[in-house]
């Protein structure tokens, strides 16, 4: 998978930054990302990690430079944000379940109005998928009903119902036990070998070394390093990479 | 004396009910001139104590020509000694008090008998046969007031007092009491004798009659008639002598009445009238709850009628208006980011614009005169003529409109930003995400206020009244006029409107709580899956159960 | 012949004068009867053409005694002549219509030339001397209608017709048309003018002195005079013929002025009625926009202090409603559960059952009602004689309460559930979490829904006009009837409305992205943390600046 | 801090059950917590784990079984549950700050109304407790300017500085990153020392096992195995302790 060519570039991020009033959040930030890529993002807290994610799925408009999704300009006028975001889903650090709906509604809701896949096929693909994350049982309940972990799934499943080109994951093992993100990984794994792009903001340096075949690291706004996880959380290069995964390193 | 009050909103009503279906002519043309034994007599059987209506014929009362109900009072009492010495068949014919005079004229009745003065102007298209009562001007006090001794009128000096408006009792009466703190007049006879009872006022001018069936209604008053005194109101007779009227020229049925009139003086006026009084007294029990149950009886229809209208209105007015706030709502909720294109910016400012102007114009500005703008201008300026029911319709939505528009606003800026970007980001468009998503949570959240504004409608469709909409409110006031029963007739207004709102607001209530949804979710069993996937096989592992 | 409709506003509103400062009384002793020469001259100043109020002393208008305002018209050139001619001092007094009479018995003013119709009742009180004015009835239609061209009033059958309320052109004349759809009679006659300049009629009948008036507000109308001809109304002298009074007995001064008059003849009057008229015509101005520029010229005052009656009230219930209204809802939204103690639980279900009522009952009937009730009845019943004032504030807060407690109690809903719980885990209690976390986030997002409440209450305190409180919409209905510009006035309070709506909507928007607050956050630096903690050392580290 | 005699009880567990309508959540809880304990709760998603701390904090009503604090029952009527909630603290899984303030005023506000400090006392408190989780520079923002893992600091500095006897974590490290959950740690260990009793919810089991003297491992409501982290980390006797703890211990 490392042998990507130009050509394979679904993700081109050039010169990018953002800045909430005068408080600058992400200072230039370049890195492409190719078919089937899994790139993880790791980094503090409150480094960026979220509002690149953003960015890419058009939910914060980039103060300047470009996002190229299969070589097309997406931060231009012309876009269709819409169809974009129906290729480029996204699963949020917060969930945002839709609370007037059931589990299973939220599933095929998307399917059904944005896809326009009829009611019958849309209930048989969301259950699948939440079969996979282990969430079938619930599909009647509401989210103010269901646990952190919960939802959690639900959101991963929700966007995986889509079958998007590229997935955006803000944290999306934040809530699960050790048990559940081994299953989650398997998930994605299978997913990346069906071809799904995608690109993962972690916490979890084990989850991150498993899955990714690319790692950001990201301090302060800036990307600071970027590599193989072979290489990154063996031999970091900058200080700061090294300070960051001093205790995961340790911990191995 | 005339309460014209109540003639304004009868002949309105009545006007109403012309234009609608020419009824009226259909009526007058039905009537078959060959009877030659009728004696048809025109009153307006809502004059009270002179003749009132009735739903049986206790006391004696004569059935109304072509109705279900019965007429009485003096006039009834009157013309059927009339009849009877004349050996005629009486027949009572309800006339609205302004089509009195053109109905003798045409010779659908014979003759009026309807509690008339003998003015001037009257004496010029009629005949008035000798009076039939001498109705004189007396003062109503509270029996505890301190005026209540008065011996005449200067015993009256630097009292407070009101009258009827436009009637020459406060005209030309009440300013001859020395003194007097003359306030406001009041709108129809019921207010005043209401203001009398709230000791807004010392005291009242109003005729004898009046002031007697006024007795039955408020047992504190006291009449005080000065007649025979010289120091009495001076009021020429034209103003208190009630005539019969007959057909200019019909001088046969003319002398035939006054000779029968002869037989009488005017202690037997007075006796008959007492007579009256008495049965209008009869007839409008004495407890607060009987009368309530006795205007039921009588004006039942009339006020279902008014509440259908008041119902109908408000609630399809409600329907539309939420459609059009939510409509105009989720388009001012639009952002606009510097990144759209500009012809999208321009637009959405302009519509943004002109969708501000709509809600501010029409939430800034009382319905009343948008409706009298709306009705008459769209004739005057567009030559567009709309029906009275259209108008009604598009005055009250629109408003609604408005009011909901700011609303929604304020309930779509409630919901949690995040819900937006969940549904961006599975690719919905800014329609779907409000359709879907936004709209259903605001819709729960502003129910409230949905049933707030359903329930100002149901009220306010009472400024109607000025292009003619007969609704509940208007109707009311119709029967409070007429019977004098100011506060029974305002309780069952209040307990409808009450019924009303409170039906709507429970079963809006109920919806919330539907809504809501159960407090509970079940699980799915392998069963309903299997059902509803028709495809999904539940693996039962136990590990999967454990998640 | 009288416009009803504005005599009642007027007489309400001078009533109301009265009742606060007794001014009245102030000005009548005020006047002092030595000054022999002069002729003290009374009218209403606002009954064109015959007599009205301008603020200037074109076309030869007369100053009003103890006013900055000027008085014209037909009378008012009569009074002059008059004044000429016996060599006297001309003085113009302003009454109220109901107060002429009175002021003349009481020798306030020496004689009334207010357009007054020589009716019996009238002759009992005063002296008239012989007619200055013959008004006779005409139609009016307008000019493009199928009727401009009739004869008499034949020709006019199967019209659609209508007229003044309480008038004779109404009640006596208009049923003289044969077979004429007679439709309801209008409230005033600017009101019977729009319906024709409308063409919700074909034609309407007034007297000749308002038809030329109409016409210099509304060019399309055509005048049919039949007098002379056969085909006419037959209508008595006492009504058309128009004369000046003088006190009973005071023979001198009427001779004196039917001398006056006797060097005078029809054709004269009809020449000064034209020259008032066109007077008329050139004080109101022929463009829209310079009428409404005249009547704020005019009448800027009342206007003004109507619309601060109208906004003192409004405000001060607003908030004294929304304090009501958050007590309400935080009650009625406290949750009880099974585990507190069961004292706490029927209190709480008692109180709740309480408000519940008081919102319904206040929701679910009509304001106007309510203000009936509460003022006349707290009188009735508990012998409670509350100001109007006071009523007018208690009877708006507590209907704006009833609403905002259901807003509120939506509002507080629809906050997120864990707000509360983040309130309750540190230890507040249900009041504290409500004052400090759910309340202003409750506040923030119902302010659109303050701001309707704000905007109904400026436009519905209208209703309380049925206990006499003065405000803006009160006010222009008098000044509507006054001056016949129906349509202007209705502009202007329109615009009024607009005006005081729209500020205070802004106003509240205004608040409402200032309590969202800047979009951005600064950083505390060192120093602001330093300064604020007064103890705080902020460690540098860039450890802690990556965070 | 093992040698806890009955006398140091803070938190009395027994019998403990909850039903949500038809499903039962919490099966027959019983565990006691001793003063200055740190207990850790781990298990799969949706055990139960956040519906345990809810019915401590009385957020939820257990249906059935006893809560002694102190000795007290406080499930009974008599209980004053805001004065029991200012001593027991707790930290959200979804961190519910206060929307419509500052972060400075989020952790001012209930040390002046609940505990009636004054404002400047306040104020140096609430920022002794921001600086230690590095929140100190936000004070100005409000809860919706900031990331995920700001915000979770600041609800674990909002509950820190109402000083509470006892406090319930509900994840609260979900958000942060390995240094961050490092630090965050840090502070615990040293409110564990100054006496601090808590109760953790947490999936990071490196960090139950660095931070907690008594690990309690629940599955399907049911407190399945209860013990020091040296045994339960090391020698896991029930099958399903042992499955769950698979993945870690492999780590290791
Ligand atoms: N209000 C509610 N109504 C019905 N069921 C609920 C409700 N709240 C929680 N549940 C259910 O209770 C179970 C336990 O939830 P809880 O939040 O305690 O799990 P948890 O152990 O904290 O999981 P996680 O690790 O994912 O946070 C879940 O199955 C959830 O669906
Ligand atoms: N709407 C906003 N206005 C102002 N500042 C914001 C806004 N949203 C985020 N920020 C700031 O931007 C910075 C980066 O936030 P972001 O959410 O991208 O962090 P992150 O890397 O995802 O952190 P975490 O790991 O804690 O989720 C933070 O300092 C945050 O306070
Ligand atoms: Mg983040
Ligand atoms: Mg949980």
């Amino acid at each position: 998978m490392d042998n990507n060519t130009e050509n394979n570039i679904v993700l081109e991020i050039k010169h990018l930054s953002k800045t909430f009033g005068k408080n600058p959040i992400l200072k230039d930030i370049n890195f492409n990302v190719h078919k089937s890529d899994v790139t993880c993002i790791i980094g503090s807290s409150g480094s960026g990690k979220s509002t690149l994610l953003r960015c890419i799925n058009l939910l914060e408009f980039p103060t300047s430079g470009e996002i190229l999704y299969n070589g097309d300009e997406i931060t231009s006028n012309k876009t269709n944000e819409a169809s974009y975001r129906s290729k480029v889903g996204m699963v949020f650090q917060n969930f945002n379940l839709f609370n007037n709906m059931t589990i299973l509604q939220n599933c095929m809701i998307g399917q059904i109005k944005v896809l326009k896949k009829d009611v019958e096929t849309s209930k048989k693909n969301a259950i699948y998928y939440l079969e996979k994350v282990g969430m079938a049982p619930y599909i009647n309940a509401k989210p103010r009903q269901l646990s952190g972990g919960q939802k959690q799934r639900i959101a991963i499943a929700r966007a995986l119902a889509m079958e998007p080109d590229v997935l955006l994951f803000d944290e999306p093992t934040s809530a699960l036990d050790p048990q559940m993100v081994n299953d989650v990984l398997n998930v994605m794994k299978k997913l990346a070998n069906e071809g799904l792009t995608m690109i993962i903001v972690t916490h979890e340096m084990a989850f991150a070394k498993d899955v990714a075949n690319n790692i950001i690291f990201m301090a302060n706004g800036f990307i600071v390093e970027e590599g193989h996880p072979s290489e990154i959380f063996v031999n970091p290069k900058n200080p700061l990479t090294k300070d960051f995964l001093g205790r995961f390193i340790n911990n191995e | 004396m005339k309460n014209y009050y109540k003639t304004k909103i009868i002949s309105i009503f009545f006007a109403f009910i012309i234009f609608l279906s020419n009824t009226l002519t259909v009526f007058a043309s039905d009537i078959d001139n060959n009877a030659k034994k009728t004696f048809r007599v025109g009153m307006e059987c809502g004059y009270a104590p002179y003749n009132w209506t009735q739903p049986n014929n206790k006391n004696g009362a004569v059935p109304i020509f072509e109705s279900s109900d019965y007429a009485n009072g003096y006039d009834v009492i009157m013309a059927k000694r009339i009849a009877d010495e004349l050996n005629l068949k009486l027949e009572i014919v309800k006339l609205d008090w302004d089509s009195l005079v053109p109905a003798l004229q045409s010779g659908t009745v014979d003759a009026l008998i309807a509690g008339q003065s003998t003015t001037a102007n009257r004496k010029k298209m009629v005949d008035f046969t000798e009076p039939y009562y001498y109705a004189s001007v007396v003062v109503l006090v509270n029996a505890d007031s301190k005026f209540a001794k008065a011996k005449g009128i200067s015993d009256l000096s630097h009292a407070s007092a009101t009258s009827q408006l436009n009637t020459f009792w406060y005209d030309i009466a009440l300013p001859q009491i020395p003194n007097v703190n003359k306030l406001s007049a009041q709108e129809s006879a019921s207010t005043m004798l209401a203001a009398l009872d709230a000791k807004k006022v010392d005291l009242v001018v109003t005729d004898l009659p009046t002031a007697k069936s006024a007795l039955a209604a408020y047992k504190n008053f006291k009449i005080l008639d000065f007649t025979g005194n010289n120091d009495n109101f001076h009021i020429s007779n034209e103003e208190t002598n009630i005539a019969i009227s007959v057909k200019k020229g019909d001088t046969e049925l003319k002398n035939a009445i006054n000779t029968v009139l002869a037989k009488m003086d005017k202690n037997d006026y007075d006796r008959i009238m007492d007579q009256a009084i008495s049965a209008q007294a009869s007839t409008l029990p004495n407890s607060f709850i009987q009368r309530i149950i006795y205007i039921l009886d009588g004006y039942g229809f009339s006020f279902l009628r008014g509440a259908g209208v008041t119902m109908l209105i408000a609630l399809v007015s409600t329907i539309l208006g939420c459609i059009i706030g939510f409509a105009v709502g989720v388009i001012q909720a639009t952002p606009t980011s510097k990144h759209d294109p500009i012809i999208k910016r321009v637009l959405l400012f302009i519509i943004k614009l002109i969708l501000n102007i709509y809600v501010e114009f029409f939430r800034g500005t009382p319905m009343m005169v948008q409706a009298m703008f709306i009705y008459f201008g769209s004739a005057a300026l567009f030559n567009f003529n709309m029906s009275m029911w259209f108008a009604s319709f598009f005055i009250v939505s629109i408003n609604t409109g408005a009011y909901m528009a700011e609303t929604i606003r304020g309930g779509i800026l409630s919901i949690d930003p995040g819900q937006v970007e969940g549904a961006k980001a599975i690719g919905m468009t800014h329609v779907q995400t409000m359709i879907y998503v936004i709209i259903p949570q605001t819709f729960r959240n502003i129910l409230p206020q949905i049933s707030n504004n359903l329930i100002i409608n149901i009220k306010d469709t009472c400024v109607l009244s000025v292009i003619g909409t007969v609704e509940l409110f208007y109707v009311t006031k119709g029967i409070a006029g007429a019977l004098y029963t100011y506060f029974e007739s305002f309780t069952i207004v209040i307990a409808i409107y009450f019924i009303l709102t409170f039906t709507c607001s429970k079963i809006l209530r109920h919806l919330e709580s539907k809504l809501d949804g159960p407090d509970n979710y079940d699980l799915a069993t392998t069963d309903t899956l299997a059902h509803t996937s028709g495809l999904y096989k539940y693996s039962e592992s136990p590990k999967e159960e454990g998640l």
